[in-house]
């Protein structure tokens, strides 16, 4: 037990924030103004905080950290904090996203802003508690509580098509999720407690981890989301406003993944292991379907929520991999979509405030008027292909290496990823950044203000940083995947030792016929 | 011929069953409802007391004496409220109640 | 007890045909009526079965009050009894097949009874022998000792119809007179009488 | 040193690139150049220090990716075969920037093409001076992307973009096989380091491997697999065709991402991987396979090419096929010698060209051009060193490492030997051909450009000039300078382990021995091509244009460069964007959203309507209602067995 | 028995407190006359605070009272307090609307009392014919109310329809009844669960006892019992509507599980399918047949019956984890639904009440926080965290998974997901939407303190919930310990 309960502190701060600025002036212009400069300063108050998270963590340990524990329902529900290795990182990158989000609305939105802002904070006091929650009832009550503010979001502040998207989102993830919440109680009933680290000693046996695990699934497949319940990304992305894009992209997919990690692997390995090829059938049709489709969207920002897909569709591959590369890669791909993915949707939003539009022809030749946008989104294309020195390879490149070792032709058709992502990416900055700009709606566009500049310059910071020197990530996550994964590896040996299954490799690797004198070779 | 408890319940029980078509066979007028569930409560008064009888307990008459009382209580509201009914609508047939629905 | 048959037929009869006659007749007069007629033999069957108490109870409450409320109702409505079942006969297959199938399982149940030694001693207030007391007097006794919360329940059941039925149905109409005794019994001479000199001759202007 | 020689061009490209605008152009360029030329001076004594004094050594620069067993580190791997290629790199790179300060004169976005030079430069380097597959990689994409920047760098031209896009995404299919190679060799080995894998080499060459549900060979596919990768970035055949595309791009750029360095970086990584290819029998096959295959077509289509630069640049392409079926036969160190001095002849060739072009006010198609030679005659004679060292005129340096080529071709072991020999033969006669009609047509004859144009045609300034004249010095004197040591009798003091050998593989003894008419058939044919060129565009400068007349199909299938991009058009362009409509509208709108959401919620109302129209309003239906639900729930009860 | 002794008193005191209140209230009004309305209201607020006080005074074990004819155990008190403040809410809640609708006649409030005092004997009753004497006296009263509005047709129809359709219902109770005390000998729970044991539960008992559950179905609304209700939510006045969607609902709910389980614990297995059928039916038809809803209160009427569908599914569990869960989601629900009602008490322009819901749109413009507690009520009835109504969900279906329902509480939450789609349309209209005419600004101060309140509790109910779920567990528990200790499997 930390002295300070610095995780809910850095959870329930935002909430503060946003109930100053609820008791804050109702006149209009008033009320917009110290919103958002209310908004800014408690946001960026809680990143520093966080930091002091990352500072103080002990990447050494694959134990929970800054444990709080009070009683909460009663029984054996438990109001229960506490972060890993996995986990943490997601706070930072929740917490490090939101300021810019707070800054990208800046301007562009004008009406309700306070509602608005109080919608940000609420929503990312909601999200930090996904990440900190260790007790599965209060996960879900972040988890689904974060659908609230973000429907409002999509719907008051969205696009021409809002309604559709913000009731497709909603509906879309709460069905996937209520039956989690029945596996939860299951579980609650069958172990006597929803405390996530003592469900992860718990054995539930073969059978009920399948139907727990296919419920986990629905939950956190839709929010992934892996195809085929994609669809309500493109809409979702489509309407909302920028800031949601971006919180939408860089964070709440990332509950998905995060919760297959926290959940279905260390809980349910068998399962996991049993339905490892169905997920690694859905992760590369992600790819390779979203991908193809994504080549030939009109919109800018469907263009980007469909890689998002792909993206994602790397991340469920590595993940059920259970490999230490897979896992690590990705979740160092989920922290790097977070920003990369982030980072275009800013993009996007920059020439939409300009043109208010985001259909791709209206656009072109923008390099011509503004050059420094034109560099900051060829940086984020490059990332978003996974151009190594980036971000966005070292995750990619992780997941194929990692997935590799479990199914080759998994890995292969997910290889052919980094094809058609070139192929989307580029395409769309041929045509919107390249090229005579000969469209008069254009001509007297600006390039990036300040407050623009400042908004996107720590995401290029961190694009780069962590594509040249991931350690950082590295180190803290490294312990805990260990953990998990050789956790994972062991339920599954004696699993299959209990059934008397001759423990032939899982998958279809012939190892060499000479051994090589190679240190600690990766495969089993 | 020995008349037994199931005679009376078998009255009853088709007293019953003509109390329930009453009401939902009727098209005409919302009073032969009022009359059909009155149908219904005798049946049951009808139940009870032979119940009583046959099991020489007296808590059955005094239910039926409960229930006669209740069914007084009942006729009564029920017919003001047809009359309230009545001065609004200007008609009792059973199909003009329908302005709500779906 | 070949008397007590035939009267039970007698009684059962009628009353199961007096009953369907209230839900088939035309005229809703006539309904009030054969509901009428229903009562009384229900209350021959009350007797047969030594209830005599009930029996001129339900007498005097159904047919004294109730069926004479209806019967006023029925006239005070005026209602129309031209227009006559349309569509009755298009529900009455399935409905007839519903209610029959129901009819059936409830005399199959019927047929069941039996009283389970075991269960005597559940009976709450056994009826005593006949010869010691009379139906009415055994009532009494219960009624008012045993059952006293439930008597006070109807009591508030009656006084709740009560107040439901003046509720909705009272209403001062504009233009009929009323009687008001603080208003007659508060009364001055003061308040009625105006007394005006008259000169001769002239009368009264705002006559 | 190495770190400076790795690192300066970055920093310049840092410099030029963020501040380029604050500090102006002139700094700009004088930094990025400055620090390449440092950095080419280094390399020179870097090469003495390690291919001559043998000292190798591997410098840890900071640790990059560390999952588990796997780790990548940023490391600089020193060693000849790295020597050799920054000497390459650097100078060639060096040279271009002064170039650049001349031909990029005019432009105003010269500060970015400094920048991406360098910055090209540094990833190139970076490739060069790895020591694991991922740094490698890493290298590998950086070129990509300068590549693609400045193919794109004329952005205003949709055929600039298009280009840039293309050279991208063919590569990255290369990238695609090369991934796979890297998890195959992590896979397998446990490690990406060189000398591990290296140490492997052998103990692979035994194993089988389950790919894609086959049992296959294990080092053969490695080595396939990380052979599309170099085919990619070689624009070897079939995935040739973004090469011709990328002159789109200013010339200096052509000269040292597309002729000099970037091309061969796939060449280098088979060299590189020399432990492991040297003990595949399929894998090499196939890597002289495609490498003559690449010799001879990409020289059919320079026969009929009318722009100056492609021509040049199928030239390239055939170059690298000749030296791709070294690296397969097993005569590495040819290949690295041939990269060597095909880098010099080769970046003079686009150098002058580019003078020409610069001369010509951008004008690049040669059936405009003729009679320059007066005009500028140290071009012309820039050109024709170039052209003489590559149709491997004696003594220069092409003479050596090409002759060589085809000499171990014909000396090798490999199974389809003899076909490659064939082929570099006949493409040799090819290439003679084409550069003596590229000479004879711009340089010679009648001129046919416009008076306008011929009024300004000037000889290009001293800046650009010197590089060319020190290139020229190159390719004349650099293969007889370095011949003994890169092929000659004491390569393997020069080499040390850089190169590895299978105890079974004598090519590079056997080549010196083979018999005199292989020898002698480069020349035979160089002459052969000079002498109908000649005839062609001197003699009968008609001539051609019948030849074409008569062999309309053939013509026609030579100019569209085989129908290659037709037929990738096809195959692949336009199903990707079909399939790409096709699952978007139906897939994900019809049938994913059709039958989900969208179809569950018109179900839903459906059964909506329905049962707001159950509820009729009407009280006998709401009692029957209830009666049925009774009558059922005793139904159930009295027969449906449910006590 | 000669001798009539004066019986035990105590624990009927809040009925009594209630039946003579209501009776001097009555007298008040009538004495007073004409305007009454507020006096005899606040009165009636009063008596039931009273009441609730009495009620909460009682001890914590189980006490039999009048030959065993009631009971008063911590069941009966938790419930008997929700109906109290259920009761108390909607009398508050109606005094301006009454006043404003020309409606304000004191007897109202005074019915409200003795329909109360009905529920309080249902809930306390451990024997047929209180629970008959109950239900009939709520009946009454209720059907009264609901065509309050006497001068409305649509009250009146309400009125007309709630009362055949209840006579009906009460009917076939009463025939139950009958049938129960015949094949049992007995009208007293204990003792017909006594009659009715193990397998040798006579056939007559069990179809009595599937007549008795029909009843209680149509006074929950469960489907297919529940035709009445939209019909008689949208007809009657709009306090009173509020007034239908809670107290008696948890009257009945308490009543349901006091017969099921007091009567009926070894029977189980038969009434736990009934119950399941209905529950399901109930669920579904709420979800479903509510979106194609435009009038707010007809759609809060298929809310009610998707959401005594849920309440059903902890009692559906049969067990005391069941029964917490039920009792906790009434709670909740009670809460959310007076908010609910205040927010649609709002919806009033200068011609009067609006009852189509695009009447809302634009509310968060106009009347933001208004706009923001009603969108949160919806999100809480649709059950999503954090708000109370996710506890709510959360309890009975853990109850429902631990007793193996799990097709039960897969249906349950799908339809809570359908469900959701029409709370999110009120709040979309509400949201999204380009604002309609205003509605007129003030809220009557009671209404928005009843507002304020259970805005209150729904939102931050999560931040600490334990002290209604300890109760319930130890109302739960009290149920009949050794009837629910049979129940297994």
């Amino acid at each position: 037990m930390s002295e300070v309960p610095i995780l809910s502190l850095v959870t329930f701060l935002p909430l503060i924030g946003a109930l100053l600025i609820f008791l804050g002036p109702n006149d209009e212009e008033a009320g917009a103004r110290s919103a958002r400069s209310m908004a800014l300063w408690t946001t960026a108050f809680t990143f520093l905080i966080s930091l002091y998270i990352w500072v103080t963590f002990d990447s050494t340990t694959a134990d929970l950290q800054m444990v709080e524990k009070y009683d909460w329902l009663g029984g054996a529900i438990n109001y229960h904090m506490g972060v890993d290795g996995i986990s943490m990182l997601f706070i930072i990158l929740t917490t490090f996203l939101m300021p810019l989000c707070i800054l990208a609305s800046w301007t562009s939105i004008t009406k309700r802003v306070k509602e608005y802002m109080i919608a940000f904070l609420v929503l990312e006091a909601l999200v930090i508690g996904v990440f900190c929650a260790q007790d599965l009832v209060l996960f879900y009550l972040f988890f689904e509580g974060g659908l609230i503010p973000m429907f409002l979001i999509i719907g008051v502040w969205g696009g021409s098509n809002r309604i559709y998207a913000s009731f497709k989102f909603f509906l879309y993830t709460l069905l996937g999720s209520v039956l989690m919440l029945l596996a939860i109680m299951y579980m609650y009933n069958e172990a006597g407690t929803t405390d996530i680290p003592t469900l992860m000693e718990f054995d539930f046996t073969a059978d009920v981890q399948m139907w727990l695990w296919l419920a986990f699934f629905a939950s956190f497949a839709v929010k992934m989301p892996m195809w085929p319940v994609h669809t309500w990304l493109p809409d979702a992305h489509v309407e909302a406003p920028t800031a949601g894009s971006v919180i939408l992209a860089g964070i709440l997919l990332k509950l998905g993944g995060y919760g297959f990690i926290r959940f279905c692997l260390p809980m349910f390995p068998i399962a996991s292991d049993f339905f490892s090829p169905m997920v690694f059938t859905l992760s590369v049709i992600a790819i390779v379907y979203t991908s193809i489709v994504a080549i030939v969207q009109e919109d800018m920002k469907k263009l980007i929520a469909y890689s998002s897909v792909a993206h994602m569709g790397f991340v469920t591959m590595g993940l059920f991999a259970a490999t230490q590369q897979g896992v690590q890669g990705a979740v160092f791909q989920m922290l790097s979509h977070g920003w990369i993915s982030g980072a275009l949707f800013l993009c996007v939003g920059v020439v939409y405030d300009r043109m208010h539009t985001r259909e791709i022809a209206a656009y072109g030749g923008l390099v011509h008027r503004m050059p420094v946008y034109a560099a900051v989104f060829m940086l984020f294309t490059m990332a978003n292909v996974g151009l190594p020195g980036t971000s966005g390879f070292v995750g990619e490149f992780l997941t194929i290496v990692g997935t590799f070792q479990v199914s080759t032709t998994t890995a292969f058709v997910a290889a052919s990823g980094v094809i058609f992502s070139a192929c989307y990416a580029l395409y769309l900055y041929r045509r919107v950044i390249f090229g005579e700009l000969d469209k008069d709606t254009l001509k007297s566009i600006t390039d990036l203000n300040r407050r623009e500049v400042l908004t996107i310059a720590p995401l290029v910071v961190a694009t780069l940083f962590f594509g040249v020197y991931p350690l950082p990530i590295f180190e803290v996550t490294q312990v805990s995947i260990e953990h998990l994964v050789s956790g994972y590896d062991a339920a599954l040996q004696a699993h299959n030792a209990s059934l008397g299954i001759v423990p032939e490799p899982a998958f279809t690797f012939e190892p060499l016929t000479t051994t090589p004198p190679a240190p600690a070779a990766g495969h089993h | 011929m020995e008349i037994g408890l199931a005679h009376y319940l078998t009255v009853a029980a088709m007293l019953f069953t003509l109390g329930i078509f009453g009401i939902f066979l009727n098209r005409k007028n919302v009073i032969i409802i009022l009359m059909s569930i009155e149908l219904m409560l005798l049946a049951v008064n009808i139940n009870l007391v032979s119940f009583s009888t046959h099991l020489g307990d007296l808590t059955g008459q005094i239910f039926a004496m409960l229930v006669l009382t209740v069914a007084a209580g009942e006729a009564a509201i029920g017919l003001a409220i047809l009359v309230v009914y009545f001065r609004n609508r200007g008609s009792i047939a059973v199909e003009d109640i329908n302005m709500m629905k779906g | 007890m070949v008397v007590a048959a035939i009267a039970f037929y007698i009684f059962a009869g009628i009353a199961v045909a007096a009953a369907f006659m209230v839900i088939a007749a035309r005229n809703p007069v006539h309904s009030v009526l054969y509901l009428i007629l229903t009562f009384f033999s229900a209350a021959g069957l009350f007797v047969l079965m030594g209830a005599e108490f009930l029996a001129m109870i339900l007498l005097i409450v159904y047919v004294g009050a109730v069926a004479v409320l209806f019967l006023f109702v029925v006239m005070m409505l005026d209602v129309n009894f031209a227009s006559l079942r349309e569509g009755f006969l298009q529900y009455l297959p399935i409905g007839a097949l519903v209610g029959f199938v129901l009819f059936l399982e409830m005399v199959m149940v019927i047929g069941t009874w039996v009283i389970a030694p075991e269960t005597a001693h559940l009976a709450q207030s056994p009826i005593p022998p006949l010869g010691d007391v009379t139906n009415a007097e055994a009532i009494g006794r219960v009624m008012y000792t045993q059952y006293i919360y439930f008597f006070q329940a109807a009591g508030m059941v009656l006084l709740v119809a009560m107040i439901g039925a003046i509720v909705l149905t009272l209403r001062h109409r504009e233009g009929v007179q009323r009687q008001s005794i603080t208003a007659q019994v508060g009364r001055r001479a003061e308040d009625a009488l105006e007394i005006r000199k008259v000169e001769p001759g002239q009368g009264i202007s705002e006559l | 040193m190495y770190q400076a020689i790795v690192f300066l061009p970055l920093l310049g490209a840092l410099i030029a690139g963020l501040f380029g605008r604050s500090i102006g152009d002139k700094a700009s360029r004088m930094i990025t150049t400055g620090f390449v030329i440092i950095s080419a001076l280094l390399s020179w004594v870097a090469f003495f220090e390690v291919a001559i004094s043998g000292n190798w050594t591997t410098i840890h620069v900071l640790t990059w990716i560390d999952s588990g067993a796997f780790e990548a580190d940023w490391t600089l791997r020193i060693d000849t075969l790295t020597a050799v290629m920054l000497v390459v790199v650097n100078s060639v790179s060096a040279l271009v920037h002064v170039y650049s300060n001349g031909y990029m004169h005019d432009d105003p976005h010269k500060t970015r093409v400094f920048a991406y030079l360098s910055l090209f430069t540094f990833a190139r380097l970076m490739l060069v001076t790895a020591n694991n597959l991922v740094q490698l990689f890493f290298g590998w994409e950086g070129v990509g992307l300068a590549s693609y920047l400045l193919i794109g760098f004329w952005y205003k031209k949709p055929t600039a973009n298009a280009a840039a896009m293309k050279a991208f995404i063919v590569n990255r299919v290369g990238d695609f096989g090369l991934i796979l190679g890297i998890s195959t060799i992590f896979l397998t080995v446990g490690s990406v380091e060189f000398d591990t894998i290296f140490a492997q080499g052998p103990a692979l060459a035994l194993g089988t491997f389950n790919f894609l549900g086959y049992t296959v060979p294990l080092l053969e596919t490695i080595c396939l697999l990380l052979f599309m990768g170099a085919m990619g970035k070689s624009a070897q055949f079939m995935l040739h065709t973004w090469l011709p595309d990328a002159m789109e791009g200013p010339t200096p750029v052509s000269a040292l991402i597309h002729a000099a360095t970037m091309v061969t970086a796939g060449v280098f990584l088979v060299v590189r991987f020399s432990p492991l290819f040297e003990f595949t029998e399929f894998a090499s096959t196939f890597v002289v396979v495609i490498g003559a295959t690449t010799a001879f077509f990409a020289a059919t289509i320079g026969l009929v090419q009318n722009d100056i630069k492609r021509v040049v640049a199928y030239s390239t392409c055939s170059q690298l096929g000749y030296m791709f079926v070294a690296a397969g036969v097993g005569a590495y160190e040819a290949a690295m010698f041939h990269l060597f001095t095909h880098a010099f002849f080769k970046a003079l060739l686009f150098l002058g060209s580019g003078s020409v072009i610069h001369a010509m006010h951008h004008e690049q198609d040669m059936r405009k051009m003729g009679g320059l030679f007066k005009m500028i005659p140290l071009t012309y004679f820039m050109m024709l060193i170039g052209t003489l060292a590559l149709t491997g005129f004696p003594f220069t340096s092409g003479y050596f490492s090409k002759d060589a080529i085809i000499e171990a071709a014909y000396a090798a072991h490999n199974p389809a030997h003899m076909y490659a020999f064939a082929l570099l033969v006949i493409a040799a006669l090819f290439t003679s051909f084409y550069s003596w009609r590229l000479v004879f047509l711009t340089f010679h004859g009648p001129s046919r450009a416009s008076k306008e144009v011929l009024s300004h045609v000037h000889e290009s300034p001293s800046v650009m000039t010197i590089p060319l004249i020190i290139l020229a010095v190159g390719a004349l004197a650099a293969g007889a300078f370095f011949s003994s040591s890169f092929v000659g009798h004491n390569f393997e003091a020069f080499w040390q382990t850089a190169i590895v050998h299978n105890p079974t593989n004598h090519v590079m003894h056997d080549f010196h021995d083979v018999p005199q008419w292989v020898v002698l058939s480069p020349f035979v044919m160089m002459v052969l091509g000079f002498v109908g060129a000649w005839y062609f565009y001197i003699a009968r400068p008609e001539l051609p244009k019948e030849m074409a007349e008569t062999h309309a199909p053939l013509y026609r299938f030579l100019l569209n460069k085989w129908y290659f991009d037709e037929i990738y058009n096809v195959v692949f362009v336009k199903p990707t964007f079909w399939l790409g409509r096709l699952l978007w509208k139906i897939g994900d709108g019809r049938i994913i959203d059709g039958f989900g959401p969208n179809g569950l919620a018109a179900r839903v109302l459906d059964v909506t309507r329905g049962l707001n129209r159950i509820q009729t309003g009407f009280v006998y239906h709401y009692a029957f209602a209830m009666l049925l639900g009774v009558a059922a729930l005793i139904t159930y009860f009295m027969f449906g067995g449910a006590h | 028995m000669e001798i009539a002794n004066l019986p035990d008193l105590g624990p009927i005191a809040s009925e009594l407190t209630l039946a003579i209140g209501g009776m001097a209230l009555l007298l008040l009004g009538a004495f007073r006359g004409d305007g009454a309305l507020r006096l005899v209201g606040y009165g009636a607020v009063l008596l039931f605070g009273l009441a609730a006080v009495l009620v909460i005074g009682q001890p914590n074990e189980t006490v039999l009272g009048f030959h065993g004819a009631i009971i008063m155990d911590p069941f009966a008190k938790f419930m008997k307090v929700l109906i109290l403040i259920g009761s108390a809410v909607a009398v508050i809640m109606s005094l301006n609307y009454l006043e404003q609708e020309k409606l304000d006649r004191f007897e109202y409030p005074v019915l409200i009392v003795f329909a109360t005092l009905g529920m309080l004997m249902m809930v306390s009753a451990n024997d047929l014919l209180a629970l008959y004497m109950g239900l009939e006296l709520q009946s009454l009263a209720l059907y009264v109310v609901a065509s309050f509005n006497r001068d409305s047709l649509r009250s009146t129809e309400s009125g007309l329809k709630y009362f055949v359709l209840g006579a009906l219902a009460s009917g076939m109770l009463l025939y139950g009844s009958s049938l129960v005390y015949g094949f049992s000998g007995t009208t007293n729970f204990p003792s017909i669960a006594e009659a009715a044991t193990g397998h040798g539960m006579p056939l007559g008992i069990l179809f009595g006892m599937v007549f008795i559950l029909a009843g209680l179905a149509f006074k929950v609304s469960a489907v297919p019992f529940h035709m009445w209700t939209p019909d008689v939510y949208e007809g009657a006045p709009t306090p009173v509507t509020a007034f239908f969607a809670a107290a008696p609902k948890i009257a009945a709910i308490a009543l349901f599980i006091r017969v099921m389980m007091g009567a009926f614990p070894e029977a189980v297995a038969q009434w736990q399918q009934v119950v399941v059928f209905i529950s399901i039916a109930s669920m579904v038809l709420g979800a479903f047949a509510a979106i194609g809803q435009r009038n707010i209160k007809r759609l809060m009427a298929y809310s009610s019956i998707g959401h005594m569908g849920f309440a059903l599914v902890g009692l559906a569990s049969g067990t005391a984890q069941g029964i917490q869960g039920v009792l906790i989601y009434l709670s909740i629900y009670l809460v959310m639904n007076a908010g609910v009602f205040c927010c649609i008490l709002a919806m009033r322009r200068a011609e009067g009440m609006v009852e189509n819901i695009d009447e809302l749109a634009g509310l968060s413009k106009e009347r933001p926080v208004l706009a923001f507690v009603f969108a949160m009520f919806m999100f809480s009835l649709a059950g999503i965290p954090p708000l109370a109504g996710f506890f709510a969900k959360f309890y009975v279906f853990v109850a429902a998974i631990d007793a193996d329902l799990y097709a039960l509480s897969v249906i349950g939450v799908l339809s809570s997901v359908v469900g959701a789609f029409y709370y999110l349309r009120i709040v979309k209209i509400m949201f999204f939407d380009e604002p309609a005419e205003p509605f007129e600004v003030p809220l009557a101060r009671e209404v928005s303190i009843v507002l304020t309140l259970s805005s209150l509790f729904t939102i931050f109910f999560f931040v600490h919930p334990s002290t209604l779920i300890s109760l319930a567990t130890t109302a739960a528990a009290s149920l009949s310990s050794g009837a629910v200790a049979v129940v297994g499997h």
